[in-house]
């Protein structure tokens, strides 16, 4: 309950002050500084020129160069949110299904890597495929592949990594809609006679689907957008968007190239999170109405 | 969930700690191995790399920036959400809507945009490479993070308490001080922290704005792999891990990790 | 005008209401409520859930600002004074008691804002603990003790300020039957001890009756009613306060001819009693079996310990009795019994009366 | 609660510390790997003890150095800039360095080191061959290479680095295949389709950091590359079997030059750094430990040292420049092929 003051009470005035007026001096301004910068022209003599055209966007759209980029981006986004989705929902039920102490501890393994570099844990990943081959090894141990696969600079290296590093995103989102999960339905399954599995495939999943479809907005959008993984293992030749924007800045020096490319991802992990928060919401409006 | 883990779901469950420590554990092995090249400490364990790690200049430069960058920018994060927080939670004003959306709206905007819109402002501005810049953009970052943390912290106060206060003849300052501060604290230091490691691992947004004198530790860790990849590399990450460790420890001593990750957890019989 | 307690004593009214409102939106919450309180009166604002009962008491609190209306302590006009200034203690449905201090702390918080001694404090903290009965609890911290406790500790913090008016929301709701009833008697003995105005809100009408000098019946943000407990139970103006305060018998009667009907049966109108349509309400516990009168057949019987109650089924509609439980067995399911009343237990709703 | 408020002190505290950097402070720009390594270990070490000045490097290729000048003009923060010719050339055109006062060394430095008004200073030059690795090819009975085709041999299938093209190494050897299929800086469309019909396939990545390539010559994923003889250098004395090749058709001269950065308080320390690095000592240092060919004539180096080392005007004069100018005018454009056509 709110304390319903008079309509004009400047006190909350005051208090949203500071972080309003910071937010909109140095995150609105430098947002629609760098939609105006992707309007302009740049050539390496003269620098940024006061031009102002769609020229840039014209060339992302008619270029098949960019539009191979933002297709592997895309690809790359798709494959990590299937893949965080089939190693994370599962998990998540089983870490609901853990007693103390044992869900503690295993809940600190899942979502600790939150809070750990995204820079070493992608090293990890690249002493894992690189040089060492660590994984090859194993493989090969095993008797599983007779030759070495190729982890680095590969769209499959990106997407292993990627779903290490988003992983906790998903896991949470499950186990934020699982805890809403009144327990005794499951016993109810149970008690009209279902099978484990047919319980999990008529009751739980249904019920999770909307934590699902919450982890994979964000784990996509995540994905999308990443930078520090695909340029680590990814390397040169396998750019996303995100690591072509680094390119054009750091080594083109075609700064309005690079805004207006990174305005375009921005745009579109927008609409594909928005687009795809109402289909859900249409989906399951019905089970949460 | 009433029921417990099946064979499979171990079986599963042992993959997947599997998948998520493996990587972490090979870049700790590794940093301790004796050789002057990156390989698994067979022949016994060394601490040469962190003692390279130590003497390097400017790794050690790049750790104290990030130390200073994360804690000013938590603290300041903090400064203006706790304000922020109260006027969202306890007050119902025109564009109430509209102010938390876009103290969220962080969360939205990916890194890789904030740091090519801060590059080119700063730029502009005469601010690019500073201290100042780097600690205003990542506020801007985490305030998000702190954000939540405090307003779930608040609301969880009961308004009564406000109230009885209020009417024991306190004035709302005072009331602040002595009974919403210290309640929300826990809440508070929550969120600082959880802002200090954000900011302390940014490294998209900032590779963009660092300077030659504010190259963060995961900045210069990701150029310097960009270039080779060695064991002092393995060393720096092994360093941040531990620094995650901490934080972990400390988070979940304070208001509990999985509170604060998934929120509530009353069905947790650890707490 | 001023109010009269039961007997009919005058009092100079220390908290005046009039014309207090509040909307939210369109739906009027609180509407020109008019209502003044003696000094050292104990008077309960009782009604059902969404009477406007407790944005009343906030309103007065000043927690909510009203939509129009005053609200004058001892003549001065508080309406637009803050809640930190009224000076009245309120204790609080969920006791609100700051969880990071302790029993004392909490009472003591009050007289450190008033810029108390500390010695004072200590003395006045410990005789307000006294009162309540927690002298030994002072150190304790609220999540250690039970909930009756906090509500004494609460109700101490509110007192120790002496407050000129003493705000209680829903105090007693969330405690056990058992114990609620010891509150209410302790309540009454601290009030009457300390002799603070105090203004009650409850759903209880049990707790309305046993606490008050006088109930304030509410519904649907006006006043139904005022008065002393036992008047408004014997004498109730509406359906709605007949229903709400107790159990009682509606039947649907007329009166012409200075006599009152209910079918066969008649009695004589005392007074000059307009003609026509009446409500006649009969409480359960002033109807008695006789040879003659009212025809009834017993259609169901529950033992209750010190009574039984009979539900009968009558021509003017189903009935409901309550006989004590000395001498004979009461008549059984099916039995055919006649009820009669004295005519001093019937009190007539003018159906123009109920809104 | 206590511990937490002391938890919070305590980093505040540290923070304090942080901040407080020293006061003679020079922020150096340039290449990683072993120039970074050998300045960090040799070189800033003595100009520290000779000036008090401190040092700090921070790493990164050419095209990098100049992006980040760039990026920060506004504010500038770093006072020495080294990068090779053409990022140097275009970092003056764009104004990022002052000129520079050398009179002290100026009579003796080499001709090809200097720029038009002492903008910036070359402080080493270095050749670029084929590099291979000698006991692969003894052991596989393949030919020593010794012309610039043998890139496009593919027998080196997946065997192969050919450094992209932001990278000055590649930029230079493909102008240098241009060159060999009747084009050259003016034309460098020969150049693009031979890399593409014929080298392209060979690459097992365009990898442009050298410390990755010799990491990739030690695993055995590499065995043949366009490298520099400074870097081949390194990589051999470590042990490595490897050798550097000037291929019949010319060998291409790279140089590293160095610059004062225009800043706001234009940092006379600076100006003592370039003269340092160009002084002859340090010439000397630089060739005995990464085969920098010195710029400086009163640097002396003996035979052994001078192997493989582009020493004095006459064994530059055997290696090939080209026209920076020119380059850099079309390079914009050849970056935009490259990425689309080759680097996919």
């Amino acid at each position: 309950m709110k304390a319903l003051l008079r309509r004009l009470d400047p006190v909350p005035v005051l208090l949203s002050l500071p972080a309003g007026l910071l937010l909109g001096l140095f995150l609105l301004i430098p947002l629609a500084a760098t939609a105006i910068l992707s309007l302009q022209a740049f050539s390496l003599y003269t620098g940024i020129q006061s031009v102002f055209n769609l020229d840039n966007y014209v060339e992302i759209f008619s270029d098949g160069y960019f539009g191979e980029i933002f297709l592997r981006t895309a690809r790359t986004a798709a494959l990590t949110t299937v893949l965080t989705i089939l190693i994370g929902a599962p998990e998540a039920v089983i870490l609901m299904r853990m007693k103390a102490p044992w869900r503690g501890i295993f809940l600190l393994v899942a979502l600790g890597p939150l809070l750990i570099s995204v820079v070493s844990r992608t090293l990890g990943w690249a002493l894992l495929f690189g040089s060492t081959g660590i994984i090859n090894d194993v493989l090969i141990g095993l008797g599983l592949i007779a030759a070495p696969l190729q982890f680095m600079y590969t769209e499959t290296g990106v997407v292993i990594a990627l779903a290490h590093v988003l992983l906790p995103f998903m896991i949470i989102s499950v186990m934020t809609t699982l805890q809403r999960l009144n327990p005794l339905v499951e016993s109810a399954s149970y008690s009209l006679g279902a099978s484990g599995f047919t319980t999990f495939r008529r009751v739980i999943l249904p019920q999770v689907l909307p934590g699902i479809f919450a982890g994979s907005i964000i784990v996509f959008a995540m994905a999308a957008s990443a930078f520090a993984t695909p340029q680590i293992i990814g390397g040169r030749r396998l750019k996303v968007v995100a690591t072509l924007v680094y390119d054009e800045y750091l080594f083109s020096l075609n700064w309005p190239l690079g805004a207006a490319l990174a305005l375009l991802l921005f745009v579109i992990v927008i609409i594909v999170a928005v687009g795809f928060n109402q289909l859900a919401e249409r989906r399951f409006r019905r089970l949460y109405g | 969930m009433s029921s417990s883990n099946g064979f499979w779901s171990l079986a599963f469950h042992t993959l997947f700690v599997i998948f998520v420590m493996a990587p972490i554990v090979v870049v700790c092995f590794m940093a301790f191995t004796p050789e002057g090249y990156l390989s698994m400490p067979t022949n016994g364990v060394s601490l040469r790399w962190f003692e390279a790690l130590l003497n390097n200049k400017e790794f050690v430069g790049s750790f104290r920036i990030s130390l200073a960058l994360g804690a000013a920018s938590a603290t300041v994060a903090a400064l203006i959400s706790i304000p922020a927080a109260m006027a969202i939670v306890r007050y119902d004003f025109p564009g109430r809507t509209a102010f938390l959306t876009l103290c969220m709206s962080p969360l939205m905007v990916p890194s890789i945009v904030l740091g090519v819109a801060f590059l080119r402002f700063f730029s502009q501005i005469g601010m690019s490479g500073t201290l100042v810049g780097l600690t205003i953009s990542h506020v801007i970052l985490i305030v998000p993070y702190v954000l939540r943390t405090i307003m779930n912290s608040l609301g969880s106060l009961d308004s009564a308490l406000d109230h009885a206060a209020a009417s024991l003849g306190s004035s709302a300052w005072r009331t602040f001080r002595r009974v919403t501060l210290p309640l929300t604290l826990p809440g508070i230091l929550s969120g600082w922290v959880l802002a200090f490691i954000t900011s302390f691992d940014e490294v998209t947004m900032t590779i963009f704005i660092s300077g030659p004198g504010t190259t963060t530790l995961p900045v210069r860790l990701m150029l310097y792999i960009e270039d080779s990849i060695d064991p002092l590399v393995a060393a720096v990450s092994t360093v941040l891990i531990v620094m995650a460790l901490v934080v972990m420890l400390i988070l979940d001593r304070l208001f509990g990790l999985d509170r604060m990750l998934i929120g509530r957890s009353p069905s947790d019989p650890d707490r | 005008m001023t109010p009269e307690d039961a007997n009919g004593h005058q009092r100079s009214p220390l908290v005046r209401i009039s014309g207090l409102t509040k909307r939210y939106g369109n739906t009027t919450v609180v509407d020109r409520l008019k209502l003044d309180v003696g000094q050292g009166e104990f008077v309960s604002l009782l009604g059902p859930s969404g009477c406007g009962k407790t944005t009343t008491l906030q309103m007065i609190g000043g927690f909510v600002r009203p939509d129009g209306g005053k609200i004058e302590l001892a003549g001065r006009d508080l309406t637009s004074v803050a809640a930190s200034k009224r000076g009245l203690g309120i204790v609080f449905q969920s006791y609100a008691l700051f969880p990071h201090m302790t029993a004392a702390e909490n009472v003591a918080y009050g007289l450190e804002v008033r810029n108390v001694s500390r010695s004072e404090r200590a003395e006045q903290v410990k005789a307000a603990l006294d009162l309540v009965g927690l002298a030994p609890y002072g150190d304790r911290y609220p999540r250690a003790m039970s909930g009756g406790q906090q509500q004494r500790v609460a109700l101490a913090r509110a007192l120790v300020i002496k407050p000129r008016v003493l705000l209680l929301d829903e105090p007693l709701s969330n405690l056990d039957a058992s114990l609620r009833e010891e509150m209410q008697v302790e309540l009454r003995r601290i009030q009457q001890t300390t002799g603070t105005t105090t203004i009650l809100v409850t759903h209880d009408q049990t707790e309305a009756m046993a606490l008050s000098d006088r109930i304030v019946l509410m519904r649907s943000g006006q006043i139904e009613q005022i008065g002393a407990p036992e008047h408004v139970y014997d004498h109730p103006d509406t359906r709605f306060v007949a229903n709400f305060l107790g159990k009682t018998n509606l039947f649907q009667g007329d009166v012409g001819q200075s006599k009152m009907r209910l079918g066969n049966l008649s009695w004589a109108t005392p007074d000059a009693t307009p003609d026509g349509p009446v409500t006649i309400a009969v409480r359960p516990e002033k109807i008695a079996l006789a040879d003659d009168g009212l025809p009834a057949k017993v259609s169901a019987r529950t033992f209750q310990g010190g009574q039984w109650l009979l539900d009968l089924d009558t021509p003017h509609g189903p009935v409901l009795m309550q006989r004590q439980n000395v001498g004979a067995r009461p008549p059984t399911v099916g039995e055919r019994v006649c009820l009669t009343w004295s005519r001093d237990d019937m009190h007539l709703i003018r159906e123009e009366a109920a809104r | 609660m206590k511990r937490t408020a002391m938890l919070l002190s305590t980093t505040l505290a540290m923070t304090g510390f942080a901040v407080s950097a020293p006061a003679q402070t020079l922020y150096v720009a340039g290449n990683g790997g072993s120039q970074e390594e050998l300045m960090k270990a040799e070189i800033f070490p003595a100009f520290t003890e000779q000036t008090g000045i401190e040092v700090v490097y921070s790493a990164g290729n050419s095209a990098a150095v100049l992006a980040k000048l760039l990026a920060q003009q506004d504010n500038q923060q770093t006072d020495i800039a080294m990068m090779n010719t053409g990022p140097m050339s275009q970092a003056i055109q764009l104004g990022l360095c002052r000129e520079l006062d050398i009179s002290e060394h100026e009579e003796n430095i080499h001709d090809f080191a200097k720029f038009d008004d002492n903008h910036a200073v070359g402080f080493g030059v270095v050749g670029l061959g084929v590099a291979y690795a000698t006991e692969v090819f003894e052991e596989s009975g393949w030919d020593v290479p010794t012309s610039w085709t043998a890139l496009e041999d593919p027998k080196f299938e997946g065997k192969m680095v050919f450094q992209p093209l932001n990278n000055t190494n590649g930029l230079l050897a493909l102008i240098k295949v241009a060159e060999i299929n009747g084009g050259g800086v003016e034309n460098l469309d020969p150049g693009f389709e031979v890399m593409e019909e014929s080298i392209a396939p060979n690459v097992l990545s365009f990898e442009p950091s050298s410390a990755r390539l010799a990491e990739m010559y030690q695993n055995g994923e590499v065995v043949i590359s366009v490298w520099s003889s400074t870097q081949v250098k390194v990589l051999a004395e470590s042990g490595f079997p490897i050798e550097l090749v000037y291929p019949e058709e010319g060998a291409m001269i790279i140089s590293n030059d160095v610059c004062a950065v225009t800043t706001e308080e234009m940092k006379p320390e600076a100006m003592e750094f370039v003269n340092f690095l160009i002084s002859p000592e340090i010439q000397e240092i630089l060739a005995k430990n990464l085969g920098f060919g010195p710029t400086n004539a009163l640097a002396e180096l003996t035979e052994e040292e001078a192997q493989g080392v582009p020493y004095g005007s006459d064994a530059v004069s055997k290696l090939q420049s080209i026209d920076w100018d020119v380059v850099n005018a079309s390079r914009e454009d050849w970056d935009r092929r490259w990425v689309r056509e080759i680097e996919r």
